[in-house]
């Protein structure tokens, strides 16, 4: 018998479903432990701190997977590749699905496999981008005018872009498509510096603050929600966000905007977009007794047959064969695939590093500030850089 | 005709004599042991690791040894700056919302008490805020506050008011976390003097209208002084709550903007998960808990509490 | 300079009437003693005053302003309370400053008057101790010394000396004599205490069940009681009162006979005779009123009250403090005429002979 | 007279409005964001955010209910949360009353009072954060995780302070004769705290107890790491699941929010007469 | 059956001896009499008994049993609280009940015993009322009832009447006279009313600042006081306290001359006499102790008071109440010789002639 910990969101909700159905199949028993999703991090970390055991399984966001396996709270899963007479996952999965669930990324053993495939897209009311004289915008430049176009039109009620501005994951989470569009990186490639103050990430700052001056007042506390909700209610016209949202947009009861957003890869800035990795992974705990079984269940959870099942339920699926699926796309309600497995393919992970809810953190506040307007965008970055500079030991 | 009551005369007037006279004798220790016993055994684990847990470095690696660091983690607090942000900020919030916490539901609690004695159900609706789960207020103040949709920059708006951005807005987030705080504690506070001022005596109001005191001067000689104990302890838990807040900061602004909610639980919470830093976060306990407990013993001292 | 006027007051306790169709004039500077049962409304007259109880109908006055609708604290009255309603938490000291305290009086003079007052009712040496580390006459001369600390349009006292001892309140009587005619200021005091009432009021007012049964000088009410119940309340012990007959003036009842009321008739009559105006005489002398063995003899200190059987009841009086009869041993009594009283039982008022 | 000022009806009166309109005012601010969640929990999503704002449900729907309570089983946390909150209260509230009277009344040996006293007090100033882990470890070695006697302990670490603090201050006022009466009539020192004392403190029982029951049914952090499954979850921790990490579900939680005061509106409903000025004590004197 | 007795009890709140070194045997049966001027430690000594207060040193028994460690519970003690100490939730019948109720005393029982005691304080009409709503004369029957409801080993009470009116206060000391008699209980009372002393003591005990000044029979105590301050103490108006001088058995002071001293000499000596043993006489009566012009005359009732200035002080004496002397008018005194006392002024004691 195993317990999983699942957020106790829509990606929770499907493995719970999923876990029904192994119980009913198999002889095998499966629990699911829900945590609100700002707080399974916590339960995992107290579990894997305590030794308790008492769950076998996590699912991880994947920006977790550097903490919990680099503190041995997961096992690596190789051997049990091995026993199970295979290399490692077989190459349906996205690759960039499989790389991050190598620790280090994309080339250490695999300590868990993908379930839900997320990568940021960007959504825009295409009427209104093209009232303001944008077609279908490839780049920055294009969204930043349409969306100048559109506030200023607005009268305050009506706005060309809205971002997550909230202090911490949020601000970084919309912030970092735009610093990689442009060529910047938090790290040099082999992470020996620290890259924030460069003339890269001052273009991506400038874009960012121009595309802050025409957003909404208040953006400052915004997290995924009211941006989804904003371009929902129909006040805003573009906004990076989850593909999650795509189900939202197209439920009459939740929108005013059904069939009228468009989705596309990140836009391109001095460099090609590129759009930040969300998955949600699964692992076993290393403190679990029953980790064969555990592992049992994982392969099962995510094969192609399952992963579609799991994408029926409204979770973005992890293999090009349900990418591609003819059943799915077909259906309004999957019409993105196509350009979400573009973003996933395309997009760059959260700088795998073991601190990196710390750096996370000190560059939120340096951005906050940047955008409350607290300090300039050249101090963000010089003290952006200062302080992951600190956290990390790199000079 | 009075019988007698002899039949439950006392056989032996020997002290010492039976359960029942043991039990009496030492009722001040009976009934203060189960608060005492049950407190001991809840709180002494978790003091001793927590003392412990400051003077090292422990790892989330539960393989890894705790290394010992001794005033290490304590030394960081002079020079870490996001602490001393914390703790600017939640001294603002503690004092602004305990203070206005104190001030409105002291007078609201005064106003129901002479104007309204019956209307039990009134007493009730103002109390409802405090019912409410802390999870489902914030959220509802964030739907409040919200920017573009929130009601509140529509009463704004009609009102003919410049609208705001609320929690988004740098002056006025620490602001707005006060007032959902206010909204929410406030009936703590008019509860417990609606309580207070229900068991007061009648008759020392009597003798200070003769004596010529003004409703404002028995406020002042009397109500104030019959309800010290329980306005103190009303503060104090106030207090030590408010230097806790969480919810509200976590959902309505999670800090920001420009760190400017950033309060010592949010921080500390960061620290000891987000981090994993737990030792460090034990020494910014401590120090909080060290801040506590000397402002409350002064506080007391200077309410002459304790007796 | 003040007087209290009450106009037709009642006061009604939910369906008890505890003050019904009250009238009084209550002059300026005099001292009126309200003296009656417990229970028959005494306090709430004085609470009525003070502002505390809100008459149910009717008008109060001082000097011509109606007070009905004045808060308490604009009617300047200072009372002491029955129940003495000191401040708990404030020290002697500050309990009996508290009135100037509210009048802003300056620190010295604050400090001159409390000592002053203290030393009258003999508390200067526990001015810092709290009400319940005094004795119950501690506590009630604090009461007192709140009152007199300063000088109201009028003093309302409710049994200001009933917790002190005899010598004590010997002395507090001459203080409030003496402060009352040196303040002037108009007075409404209850007591229990015959004497007190007696010497310091101008004028007495005998309550029952709510109303006034008689107003009068001391001197009146003791000499001249218009009613059987005033009769009877008034005197410690009481009135002898014995049912009889009255035919041509003659006062007949089982084994008493007296001479000397006039020629009126009544045919259900009660006698009334003072203990002290009893005299014990021989039981053969052919004069006496009434000749029967002694039921119980009492030393009260000052007197020996002496009881005698009569009919059912007893007839008590009051003879020297050496008196030296034994319990049944037989005596005469002798009633002097013209200090008895007759009541017609049916009207229950007196009857002028 | 010039020092006289009369108790002017029309003073009164317009005293007495401008007491009514000051707490009406406090009852609007009060309620409104009260009424805002029941509102948006009767209105389908996108109606939360109609500019202008719906101010009465147009379309009202008890889609969220149906979404909570049946869908989710939410039924199950506020039984929880219920069973829980009433046995944190009932010890809380007994033992603390009994310590707060202990603390009250009696003297011990070496003046320890104040020191007992404060230490009480300072449980509870314990930083929840940091005791999280011990107490995780605790109910972990004790096999009590996830169950709902280890919240009700866990709950009554610091409830019991509270009640103990509030119980102290409430009998403090009382005056002592009543009880001295008690014991000279037979009782025993505890049949006077029972009989008496207990009797006379009841605006601050009522307090008290509502109190602590609010606390120990909106309690959110010990019961996130302590319970793991519905079987033992509460209210709080499936409301807070519903703000997921892509979007937060405003009706549902708005429901369940709703819902969840409740019960405790109604209990409150229930003592709330206690709450009300009853006895003077003017049958003691001085 | 009960006798209580002090063994050099102590009684200190702080630094204030409250009782000093108290010896003191109640008897079995007896009803003892408290007297002492206000804070004397009548009432700290009440407590000692009743268990509410612990001695500071020295021991108390009840019997034979040292009740020093026995709780309150089953010292069997039922007192009258100077303070009333009703319980303010309860009606008038749960407060009188209570006691009862403790001792679960059957329904019907309980019933009629309070139905009984309530009649006897007259009280049955306000069964079900609070406190709150009674009279002050009201809540001290309430606390009597309360007390006598039961029949304890030990009556404590302290000045259980002293709220009540002259009638009720006689009736109700008669009701406890009988009382005491019936159930043959114990009882010490404490009272400032002479009169109640004077008659229902077996014994009173004169305290003064916390010790025993004279123990007697009430008749030794007001006819023997072996103390100045006893003779000062009782006695209302108190007795007349002359300082002056005795050579060879004349007493003579500025004005006054008394022969009959039989032959002692006190160079400092105090001549009290009481009120009531100096008789006026004619002025130019030869053989009148003192003539002089009258200073204030008052009608107590029963009596007239006359005061006579003497030296710097006031002679008083009980006349008649039919008394018509005027005041200024000159009369003259005669002292009885055998009721007069002499006191050393140094050591206050009484001197034996
Ligand atoms: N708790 C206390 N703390 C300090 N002093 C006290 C306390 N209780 C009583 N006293 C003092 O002890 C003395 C004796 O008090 P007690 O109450 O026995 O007097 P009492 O003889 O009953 O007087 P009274 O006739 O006025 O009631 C008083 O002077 C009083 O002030
Ligand atoms: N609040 C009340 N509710 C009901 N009845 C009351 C209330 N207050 C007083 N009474 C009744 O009114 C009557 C008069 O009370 P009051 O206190 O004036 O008596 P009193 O003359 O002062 O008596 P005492 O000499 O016993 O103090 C009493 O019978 C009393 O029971
Ligand atoms: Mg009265
Ligand atoms: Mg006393």
């Amino acid at each position: 018998d195993i317990t999983i910990l699942v957020p106790s969101g829509s990606e929770g909700d499907g493995l719970r479903a999923a876990a029904a159905d192994y119980a009913k199949m198999k002889n095998t028993k499966v629990e699911t432990v829900q945590a609100p999703y700002a707080n399974v991090f916590e339960q995992g970390a107290n579990a894997g701190a305590t030794k308790s055991g008492v769950f076998d399984i996590i699912l991880m966001d994947d920006p977790w997977i550097p903490f919990f396996a680099e503190n041995g709270h997961l096992e690596d899963l190789t051997s049990y590749f091995k026993g199970a007479g295979v290399e490692g996952p077989d190459n349906d999965f996205l690759s960039k699905s499989l790389a991050i669930c190598r620790n280090p990324y994309n080339s250490g053993p695999y300590v868990c496999l993908p379930y839900v495939g997320n990568a940021q897209m960007f959504f825009y009311d295409a009427a209104k981008f093209k009232e303001a004289g944008v077609e279908s915008p490839k780049t920055w430049d294009d969204v930043l005018k349409a969306a100048k176009t559109l506030t200023e039109q607005g009268g305050g009620r009506y706005f060309g872009y809205v971002f997550r501005g909230g202090q911490g994951n949020p601000v970084v989470a919309d912030f970092m498509p735009i610093f990689w569009s442009h060529g910047a990186d938090m790290f040099n490639a082999d992470r020996t510096k620290v890259t924030i103050d460069t003339p890269e990430g001052a273009a991506a700052m400038k874009v960012f603050m121009a595309l802050r001056d025409v957003s909404p007042k208040g953006v400052e506390s915004y997290n995924a929600n009211e941006v989804g909700t904003a371009l929902a209610a129909g006040t805003a016209a573009s906004s990076i966000n989850w593909p999650n949202w795509v189900a939202t947009f197209e439920d009459p009861s939740q929108s005013k905007m059904v069939g009228k957003i468009s989705y596309s890869p990140i836009p391109a800035g001095t460099k090609p977009g590129s759009s930040e990795i969300g998955h949600w992974t699964m692992g076993i705990m290393a403190a679990s007794k029953n980790k064969q079984e555990a592992f049992d269940f994982m392969m099962w959870a995510t094969t192609a047959e399952q992963i579609k099942i799991s994408a029926e339920r409204g979770n973005p699926p992890v293999r090009t064969s349900v990418f591609t699926d003819a059943e799915l796309t077909k259906q309004e309600q999957f019409r993105h695939y196509p350009v979400l497995m573009e973003a996933i393919q395309a997009s760059t992970p959260r700088p795998r590093h073991p601190k990196w809810p710390e750096i996370e953190n000190a560059f939120g506040i340096e951005l906050s500030k940047a955008v409350a307007g607290t300090i300039s965008p050249e101090e963000a970055l010089k003290n952006s850089q200062a302080a992951v500079e600190q956290i990390t030991g790199l000079k | 005709m009075l019988k007698s009551d002899k039949g439950t005369m006392p056989k032996s007037l020997r002290p010492g004599g039976g359960l029942e006279h043991w039990t009496e004798r030492h009722l001040r220790y009976l009934m203060l042991a189960p608060t005492v016993l049950i407190l001991l055994a809840l709180t002494i684990f978790p003091s001793v690791y927590m003392f412990y847990a400051a003077v090292h470095r422990i790892s989330p690696n539960p393989d890894l040894p705790w290394e010992f660091v001794g005033i290490g983690n304590f030394a960081r607090l002079l020079t870490d700056a996001q602490f001393h942000v914390a703790l600017r900020n939640t001294a603002v919030f503690t004092i602004a919302a305990v203070t206005l916490e104190f001030l409105l539901g002291l007078g609201l609690a005064l106003l129901l008490d002479r104007f309204i004695r019956r209307l039990g159900f009134l007493k009730t609706m103002l109390m409802i805020p405090m019912m409410l789960p802390p999870i489902a207020v914030a959220i509802t103040w964030k739907l409040i506050y919200e920017p573009q949709f929130g009601v509140l920059n529509e009463i704004m708006f009609l009102l003919g008011l410049p609208v705001q951005a609320w929690a988004g807005d740098v002056n006025l987030a620490m602001f707005s976390i006060i007032v959902a705080d206010v909204w929410q504690w406030t009936p703590f506070i008019f509860l417990l003097m609606l309580a207070g001022l229900a068991s007061l005596p009648v008759e020392p109001y009597e003798a200070a209208a003769l004596d010529g005191a003004s409703s404002w001067r028995q406020f002042w000689d009397l109500t104030l002084p019959f309800l010290k104990p329980v306005i103190a302890i009303a503060l104090l838990l106030r207090v030590m709550d408010a230097l806790r807040l969480f919810d509200l900061v976590f959902i309505l602004t999670g800090g920001g903007p420009a760190d400017r909610t950033k309060v010592l639980s949010l921080y500390i919470y960061q620290v000891a998960y987000r981090f994993a830093d737990p030792g460090y976060a034990a020494a910014m306990s401590l120090f909080v808990l060290f801040v506590t407990i000397v402002l409350s013993t002064w506080f007391m001292k200077r309410m002459r509490l304790a007796e | 300079m003040a007087s209290v006027r009450f106009d037709n007051v009642t006061k009604k306790f939910g369906e008890f009437v505890a003050v019904h169709d009250f009238n009084l004039e209550i002059r300026d500077k005099e001292f009126l003693v309200l003296l009656g049962p417990s229970g028959c409304g005494k306090t709430t007259t004085m609470r009525m005053v003070a502002g505390l109880e809100e008459a149910t109908s009717g008008d109060i006055y001082i000097n011509s302003d109606r007070i009905n609708d004045v808060l308490p604290k604009y009617r300047d009255v200072a009372m002491v309370f029955q129940s003495y309603a000191l401040y708990p938490h404030l020290s002697v000291e500050d309990n009996i400053g508290y009135p100037l305290k509210i009048r802003k009086v300056p620190p010295e003079e604050y400090k001159r008057r409390i000592n002053e007052v203290a030393r009258r009712v003999e508390l200067d040496t526990m001015l810092k101790r709290l009400p319940k580390e005094l004795s119950g006459g501690q506590r009630q001369r604090v009461a007192l010394a709140r009152a007199i600390v300063r000088t109201p349009r009028v003093f309302l006292m409710d049994e200001p000396l009933s917790n002190l001892d005899a010598k004590l309140r010997t002395q507090m009587r001459a203080e409030l004599k003496h402060l009352q005619h040196e303040l002037q200021v108009t007075t409404i005091y209850v007591t229990h205490d015959q004497i007190e009432a007696m010497t310091l009021a101008h004028r007495v007012a005998v309550m029952n069940k709510g109303v006034i049964e008689q107003l009068g000088t001391p001197r009146e009410i003791y000499n001249d009681p218009r009613t059987l119940f005033v009769a009877g309340f008034i005197g410690s012990p009481p009135m002898n009162l014995i049912p009889g007959e009255v035919k041509d003036g003659v006062f007949a009842s089982a084994g008493l006979r007296v001479v000397g009321a006039g020629h009126v008739s009544i045919p259900h009559a009660v006698l009334g005779v003072r203990p002290e105006d009893v005299h014990v005489a021989r039981a053969e002398d052919p004069d006496v009123n009434l000749a029967a063995p002694i039921y119980s003899v009492e030393l009260t200190g000052e007197n020996t009250l002496v009881s005698l059987q009569l009919g059912g009841r007893l007839l008590t009086l009051r003879a020297d403090k050496n008196f030296a009869g034994q319990i049944d041993q037989r005596i005469g009594v002798k009633i002097e005429p013209d200090r008895m009283f007759l009541f017609d039982a049916e009207t229950e008022r007196r009857v002028d002979v | 007279m010039a020092t006289i000022r009369t108790r002017s009806r029309i003073r009164e009166l317009l005293l007495r409005l401008s007491a009514y309109l000051a707490i009406l005012v406090a009852l609007i601010l009060t309620l409104f964001p009260v009424y805002w969640i029941a509102a948006n929990s009767f209105k389908f999503d996108i109606d939360i955010f109609a500019v202008p704002p719906e101010w009465v449900p147009r379309n009202p729907t008890l889609k969220h209910y149906d979404e909570a309570f049946v869908q989710r089983p939410f039924l199950r946390y506020a039984l929880n949360s219920f069973l829980v909150a009433v046995g944190t209260t009932a010890i809380s509230v007994t033992f603390g009353t009994m310590a707060g009277y202990a603390l009250a009344r009696f003297s011990y040996p070496w003046q320890w009072r104040k020191q007992i006293s404060f230490w009480i007090l300072s449980t509870r100033m314990m930083p929840p954060i940091v005791s999280i882990i011990p107490l995780y470890l605790f109910f972990n070695y004790f096999d009590m995780l996830n169950t709902k006697s280890a919240l009700v302990i866990a709950y009554t670490a610091f409830n019991l302070p509270f009640a103990t603090w509030m119980m102290k201050s409430y009998f403090q006022d009382l005056p002592v004769e009543l009880e001295e009466a008690a014991i000279v009539d037979g009782d025993t020192r505890w049949g006077a705290f029972l009989h008496v004392a207990l009797p006379l403190a009841r605006p601050g029982l009522a307090a008290t107890a509502i109190f602590c029951l609010i606390i120990s049914w909106n309690e959110f952090l010990l019961s996130l790491v302590i319970t793991l499954t519905e079987q033992s979850q509460t209210l709080p921790i499936g409301i807070a699941g519903r703000v997921t990490q892509y979007s937060t579900y405003w009706g549902e939680i708005s429901a369940a929010g709703f819902m969840a005061c409740v019960p405790i509106v109604i209990f409150a409903f229930i003592v709330q007469k206690h709450l009300v000025r009853g006895l003077s004590l003017g049958a003691v004197k001085g």
